[in-house]
């Protein structure tokens, strides 16, 4: 005989302001099965919890149902709770009466009738439930990290230190991401370069640290602990173990008119090139695009040049397979192109730069070699003005709804440095707000316009346009009320900064999900907000959401760490919600073969005693729970029904639709 | 046709003397002309009664399920829409196709006795086919049929070939059919969806749940079916109201979707005659529109409709409302 | 009509939501006719969201907006200001007595070359 | 080729040389320009107004005329072709106006926005092509030529989808195709400030000279204009910094079609 | 005789939302978080994916007097279990062409592919869902009319 318990849980006022769920546990004391039910303000709670556990032992439960928040909130709190107090964790039911009922009626017999029959279901279902074990998994001691920025140096180097192999799968040619293109960063002004390119070297001397650059994920089969990941290591036409970086090659070669994506296209670089000096690997790359030899087949000057006969234009893109327990995330991000505004005249204007045209402006191995000079006739401006929220906050559908979060600290960087360089030249700013939450922003800020002197103007440019060799910024003072057109030698625009545009793919790869600004969703804001809500995948940098470089290196490390917890386990207890063939039933068809993703599923011929001492050898599915990860697609595809998934059996499932419907 | 009799009792004879099968699976005389009965033959003697004929319309091809585990080889006769099914069952692991020795026969169309006593004739004594004449003898006399008029519906559009041969006994170069299976289903859909529920709810109330469908259906072929196990949640219930049939025939027709040959054997054996084939034939035609022709059992391998997709197949909310290409 | 009534009237009858304004300016910064309105064109936005409806209606920007549509081209948060003034102007000029061009005043001004449009235009916008 | 075609008012006054010579030129193109029956003039200018519905019949019945005689209505006037498309848009999408336009009018059949609403530009861009201009031109305009698109025919671009909005190319591309030059100046996009000319005179005067002064500084020797009222502006209030014509008046002298 | 008038109830349908756990489930809990409401007679399964819903569920909620049902799930192409949905969108389209082929009002049943993040999307779908179900009225053609009569 079933011995239910029934749990309410007021959430404060969330549940209790539009669920009458003193009226919801008195009812379901009349529910046949039901021995005890209970109202309690936060269920969650350790006294929650308590009373839980109470009523366990002392009304001999065998099951429970928990009116709460969402099962994917607290539905692991609560399995933990009937386990500590003798019940099998998977004899626990949760009604979804918050995010499901009270946070979206507002009235309150409705809301209160909607959550009795949610609270029945899970009644209805908990009947059927059956104790569930979790079995185990092995964990593939090796992570891998997606992306070679400094998120994903970050949390490589965390987790080799911890003794891990890591893998950093990079698609360029060199590891460092945006980070590499910076001059300084704030709030300290320290030079960017200096940060981040010994940590470079560290993951380059790292025993446990491979990297893989210029390679993409191309599959990712598997799960938690188990990751099957298929790497195209793209050719790059130079041997990586003979090349020494020595950099004749790039002397050598006669078409240097490629566009240096490194400097943003400020200058060239030749069809051979090493992206930087301190590249990660030091190790030269052709651009096929540009290489006279790789499309006419007439040149090989850097072949001949080459000392060490690193120049192979037969190279081939390969693929390598390997095994990793964990996968983290850091692909960063991209500025968006400036298509739609038009106003700001980025596309007529050299002189219109972005901010990151700026830092490579700045930075003493750019294109100027840190003279900051018109990229239209090589002088020095004298007014510069800057524009912030270019296609940030913008819900128009030119630009990006959210705000870009680093552009307000970097253009205060930008003025300062700016003035501090060049205290001859003007520095204006167009703002909307600016916003500086964070250990000693504000202050940073501020210093830029009570110490440096930057103008400050609260107000929208509408127009950029030119006009006797003279940029003019035709925009409005809101605090004065005014007009104003400020005639400048350089406009610099706050791009809005969206995720790297690969990052689509990784997500499909990984059935990781994005939001609708393609940033990868986190499992819980609060809770698990670096976990994606795919098990063994984590998430690091611009990826997940804007973020600057301390809060990227935070997150980063908070990957590795949940990366190492998961990697020092020797197995993990598997989901033991997994299909489960009815042998005499199944006629082993290969129907259910046929869906599963995972090929979870083999067949076996097994000898079945038909009566009358007579035998009969019958093929017959056989699932390896270890490997089946729950989908239930199988169970559908049996034509015989002899498929079934725990935890959501096709009873269970009956038995929900049945109370749902029952009037 | 009594010449395919001929050589394939003439063929059962000598498989079954040589020992290279140890039986041979074709059809027995019944009490009449019109009622021969699909029967296994292990000696030469009991092929006394083996007869193939205008009224051999049953698809062997689901009796090859047991008899294939059996020890000794089988063999069997199988008309060219049966070899889809037994294709099928092969697919699906069902038949020990090492055990199975396959005569491809001539079908040239099968009787129904149904539509001849339909045409007022009763007491049919004998029936002789030439050409497109049936010459119908009864104790009232002889009496010359259209034969087009009373060959079995499933045969009416059949286009179907011979997929599967260990030998052949003479199959004649049929000429391709310019025929239409899907008419009747285009009809129905034409109709407006109160028709159509009207139309099948008068068929389906004719049903009394005998299970011949299900037994006969080579696609129908469960070790044990869903409407038999009780932890389903659909096992049969007293059959007293219109919902069970269209329950039994919507889930019936959704388990052999992709899977069915389109063999007609569920309306040729249904003593209600409910065109059951039509159930099966929309899937068939919404398979064929939506995701490319193709015909179940037209291989012994690889994978149906429904286990198998693609990245842009079209959305069911476009399906329903007419805009899925 | 009350005063209420008027405001949530020219609210309607902008067809746009005030509340989405999120005060950057980048209207009034754009607007040709800037000088020339008394009221900028992202306060028509904030002032008919505070409801001050006498200034709106007293304003003279209404009849120098030249519906250029330049601020909500690029408002980032679709807006639309012009939509506003219309509104206001629409406002003014349904009350009796209150067209903004009377026929008299066209014959001085009107020279030969002068196209329809102008002055069916002006028609339309200023009066009812 | 046939197409439905809505000159405007001051087209059949003020402005004969933009039609007639539009007119000319299509002809020349292949392109019959049918002038729809009945026609009344649209307003000259889209009122915003939620509630204005009446105001917007005559673009409608305009608009449900050319559905039925080819679907395409083909406009000319740059506030025509503002106000029909606006119309259009609030018709195809606007439920509210449409049902209550379709109300007043009681046609045989909803009015729904199904008709295309095609400027005379884009009709030679897209039905026509340039590069068909190019081989009709016997007389290459080897000329500095600046566009003046103005705002009627750019704004609002989510529902004019005539080109960018800030950095529009049609009327350059078109000034490519009859050889000439084009000149791209940073006021081809803004107001001249005309529609207040009857309250406020000074304002167009400002807005004219700052547009023509632009254009001259970038080296244009002449300005083209779609807009009737533009071009009263820019002649009559700017000064005579530059002569300003009709696009379709320099179509016409290229092709060597004469009025 | 007395003329008998009987109160028109206004018809409310009894709506079954089938939701995958990763995607739908997670979307219409982002409606709940978001407070975007929707009728409260749409109830939702829980499923681990869209494809762990048999056409049996489905009938059998038709059965018990359900007036709508909605199947949802991660958009093709997304889903967690990779192929899940694939599977899904082959057999509801197959499903509901033969239900409406059937003679069931295919306003019935229906598809919709929500992700975690479409909290708006969600309540959006519902709301047309329950609008469009209650235009069409009572479910009569799939009921077991034994349980609606409550024999």
């Amino acid at each position: 005989m079933q011995r239910i318990g029934v749990f309410i849980c007021w959430c404060g006022s969330n549940i209790a302001a539009t669920v009458d769920v003193v009226k919801v546990a008195e009812v379901m004391k009349n529910e046949p099965g039901v021995v005890f039910s209970a109202n309690y303000q936060y269920m969650c709670s350790e006294n929650g919890q308590q009373l839980i556990k109470q009523a366990i032992k002392e009304h001999n439960l065998t099951g429970i149902v928990v009116g709460s928040c969402s099962p994917r909130m607290h539905e692991a709190t609560f399995r933990k709770t009937a386990e500590a107090a003798g019940l099998n964790p998977y004899m626990v039911e949760i009604a979804n009466i918050r995010e499901h009922c009270s946070w979206i009626h507002k009235d309150m017999d409705e809301a209160t009738e909607k959550a009795i029959i949610l609270v029945r279901t899970a009644i209805a279902k908990v009947k059927l439930n059956a104790p569930l074990t979790a079995g185990e998994s092995p964990v593939v001691k090796r992570a891998l990290v997606i992306g070679g920025g400094i998120a994903g140096i970050q949390a490589a180097l965390d987790i080799a230190d911890a003794g891990f192999e890591v893998d950093i799968v990079e698609k360029n040619a060199t590891i460092g991401g945006r980070m590499a293109q910076l001059d300084k960063t704030f709030p300290t002004l320290d030079c960017s370069a200096c940060i981040l390119t010994p940590k470079m070297v560290d993951c380059a001397q790292h025993e446990k640290i491979d990297i893989l650059s210029y390679s993409e994920v191309e599959d990712v089969k598997g799960f938690v602990g188990n990751f099957n990941v298929k790497i195209r290591r793209k050719a790059r036409y130079v041997d990586e173990t003979k090349c020494t970086g020595c950099k004749v090659c790039m002397d050598k070669c006669p078409s240097k008119k490629g566009l240096n994506a490194f400097n943003m296209n400020l200058n060239t670089r030749p069809a051979i090139h090493i992206p930087f000096a301190q590249a990660i690997p030091n190790v030269a790359v052709i651009d096929p695009e540009q290489c006279i030899k790789l499309k006419t087949g007439k040149c090989g000057i850097c072949q001949k040049f080459c000392g060490v006969g690193a120049i192979d234009y037969e190279q081939k893109d390969t693929f390598i397979e390997r095994q990793y327990g964990a996968i983290v995330v850091a692909t960063g991000f991209k500025p968006i192109a400036l298509d739609a505004f038009n106003e700001y005249g980025y596309a007529d204007n050299k002189d219109v730069i972005t901010s990151l045209e700026l830092e490579r402006l700045m930075n003493a191995a750019g294109p100027t070699n840190g003279v900051l000079l018109r990229p239209s006739d090589g002088t020095h401006p004298k007014v510069i003005t800057f524009i912030q929220c270019v296609g940030s906050r913008d819900s128009s559908g030119c630009g990006k709804p959210y705000c870009s979060k680093i552009c307000c600290m970097y253009t205060a960087k930008h003025a300062m440095l700016l003035r501090e360089k060049y205290p001859d030249t003007e520095v204006h700013v167009f703002y909307i707000d600016v916003r500086t939450p964070g250990k000693n922003y504000d202050e940073f800020y501020r210093r830029a316009v009570e110490q440096y002197g930057v103008d400050y103007i609260k107000g929208m440019v509408g127009k950029v346009y030119n006009e006797n060799g003279k940029l003019m910024v035709q925009g409005s003072n809101l605090i004065d009320n005014e007009q104003i057109t400020i005639e400048s030698d350089l406009v610099v625009l706050a791009t809005a900064i969206e995720p790297e545009p690969s990052v689509r793919k990784v997500a499909t790869l990984l059935t990781a999900s994005i939001d609708t600004n393609n940033f990868l969703t986190e499992s819980h804001a609060k809770l698990r907000p670096v976990e994606s809500p795919t098990a063994g995948v984590y998430l690091a940098g611009v990826c997940q959401g804007p973020k600057d470089i301390p809060e990227t290196v935070s997150q980063a490390s908070a990957c590795a760490a949940k990366v190492i917890g998961l990697l020092v386990k020797d197995k993990l207890k598997t989901n033991p919600c997994v299909a489960i063939p009815d042998e005499m039933m199944c006629n082993g068809c290969s129907q259910c073969a046929n869906v599963c993703a995972y090929g979870a599923i083999t067949y076996v011929d097994k000898e079945f005693r038909l009566g009358g001492g007579k035998t009969e050898v019958r093929r017959v599915a056989s699932v390896n729970p270890a490997v089946c990860q729950g989908c239930g697609a199988c169970t559908v595809t049996c034509p015989s029904g002899a498929m079934d998934l725990k935890g959501f059996s096709s009873k269970q499932i009956m038995s929900e639709v049945e109370a749902i419907c029952k009037k | 046709m009594k010449d395919v009799e001929m050589k394939m009792l003439e063929r059962a004879k000598a498989l079954l003397e040589s020992g290279e099968v140890a039986r041979v699976i074709g059809w027995k005389k019944g009490d009449f002309c019109f009622d021969p009965a699909p029967a296994s033959f292990e000696t030469v003697e009991e092929l006394d009664n083996f007869v193939y004929d205008y009224f051999c319309g049953a698809n062997l091809s689901k009796y090859l399920i047991q008899m294939s585990k059996k020890e000794g080889k089988t063999a069997v006769f199988l008309k060219p829409c049966d070899t889809y099914s037994f294709n099928q069952l092969v697919k699906e692991h069902r038949i020990k196709r090492e055990n199975v020795y396959v005569i491809a026969v001539e079908c040239m169309a099968k009787l129904d006795i149904e539509k001849i006593k339909a045409k007022g004739i009763s007491m049919v004594e004998s029936v002789e086919v030439v050409g497109k004449e049936v010459k119908v003898t009864s104790a009232y006399g002889v009496e010359t049929l259209y034969k087009p008029d009373v060959v079995l519906t499933k045969c009416a559009t059949c286009t179907k070939t011979h997929q599967v041969k260990d030998e052949e006994i003479i199959l004649h170069e049929r000429p391709a059919r310019d025929v239409d299976r899907f008419e009747e289903v285009a009809k129905l859909e034409a109709m407006t969806a109160d028709e159509r529920f009207a139309f099948w709810r008068e068929q389906l109330s004719k049903c009394i749940r005998c299970n011949a469908c299900r037994n006969v259906c080579p696609a129908c072929s469960c070790v044990k079916c869903v409407f038999d196990n009780p932890a389903s949640g659909i096992a049969a219930k007293a059959n007293d109201d219109k919902f069970e049939e269209q329950l039994f025939h919507v889930i019936r027709a959704f388990h052999v979707a992709g899977r069915c040959t389109d063999c007609g054997e569920c309306s040729r054996v249904c003593p209600q005659n409910i065109p059951l084939h039509l159930l099966n034939r929309k899937f068939i035609k919404d398979i064929d529109n939506l995701y490319g022709e193709y015909q179940a059992g037209e291989t012994d391998e690889g994978k149906t409709p429904l286990t198998s997709y693609t990245e842009g197949d079209a959305e069911p909310n476009d399906v329903m409302n007419g805009e899925a290409k | 009509m009350t005063k209420e009534e008027r405001i949530e009237n020219i609210k309607k009858l902008s067809g746009t939501d005030v509340r989405k304004c999120m005060k950057c300016g980048k209207c009034s910064g754009r607007c040709p006719a800037f000088k020339d309105m008394d009221i900028k064109p992202h306060q028509f936005v904030t002032m008919l969201g505070k409801g001050k409806l006498d200034e709106l209606l007293a304003c003279k920007a209404i009849w120098n907006c030249l519906s250029c549509m330049a601020c909500v081209e690029r408002c980032p948060r679709g807006v639309a200001p012009a939509a506003v003034v219309e509104a206001v102007r629409d406002t003014v000029v349904r009350m009796q007595g209150n067209n903004g061009i009377k026929a008299e005043e066209i014959p001085p001004i009107v020279d030969e070359l002068i196209p329809q449009q102008l002055l069916v235009s002006a028609y339309r916008k200023y009066n009812k | 080729m046939k197409i439905s075609y809505y000159p405007g008012c001051t087209l059949k006054t003020k402005a004969k040389d933009l039609d007639v010579t539009a007119r000319l030129c299509a002809k020349a193109l292949g392109v019959e320009m049918e002038e729809i029956e009945n026609w009344q003039c649209c307003g000259a200018v889209y009122p915003m107004g939620t509630d204005e519905i009446a105001t917007k019949l005559s673009a409608v019945r305009a608009l449900d005329h050319a559905k039925h005689n080819g679907g395409k209505l083909l406009t000319l006037c740059s506030a025509c072709h503002n106000v029909i498309k606006r119309t259009n848009e609030d018709m195809r999408s606007n439920e509210d106006i449409r049902f209550r336009a379709n109300n007043y009018l009681k046609l045989d059949e909803p009015y729904k926005g199904e008709t295309e609403v095609l400027h005379y530009l884009e009709m030679l861009k897209n039905v026509v092509g340039f590069d068909a201009i190019k081989k009709a031109v016997v007389k290459p305009l080897n000329r500095k030529i600046g566009a003046y698109y103005g705002c009627l025919l750019l704004r609002p671009s989510g529902v004019m989808a005539f080109d960018n909005p800030e950095n529009p190319t049609i009327i350059e591309d078109f000034i490519r195709a009859i050889g000439g030059t084009p000149v791209t100046y940073p006021f081809r996009n803004e107001c001249c400030g005309a529609y207040v000319a009857l309250k406020n005179a000074e304002l167009p005067k400002q807005k004219s000279r700052k547009v023509l002064t632009s254009a001259k500084e970038k080296g244009a020797e002449e300005v083209i204009t779609a807009c009737p009222l533009c071009l009263y502006n820019l002649q009559v209030n700017g000064d005579g910094i530059l002569p300003v014509k009709y696009f379709t008046e320099l179509l016409a002298e290229a092709l060597g079609v004469q009025a | 005789m007395q003329e008998v008038t009987t109160e028109k109830k206004e018809f409310t349908p009894n709506i079954v939302a089938f939701c995958c756990n990763w995607c739908s489930y997670a979307g219409a809990d982002l409606a709940g978080s978001s407070r975007l409401t929707y009728p409260a007679n749409v109830k939702i399964i829980r499923v681990p994916c869209s494809c762990r819903v048999n056409p049996m569920f489905i009938l059998k909620a038709f059965q018990q007097g359900a007036d709508g049902v909605i199947l949802c799930g991660c958009h093709p192409g997304d889903c967690h279990y990779v192929t899940g949905n694939y599977y899904t969108r082959r057999r509801m389209s197959l499903l509901f062409s033969f239900l409406s082929y059937m003679g069931i009002e295919k306003e019935r049943t229906r598809v919709e592919w929500v992700s975690a993040a479409e909290g708006a999307r969600f309540s959006a779908v519902m709301n047309d869902f329950v609008k469009t179900v209650t235009e069409l009225g009572e479910n009569k053609r799939l009921t077991d009319l034994r349980i609606k009569e409550g024999k």
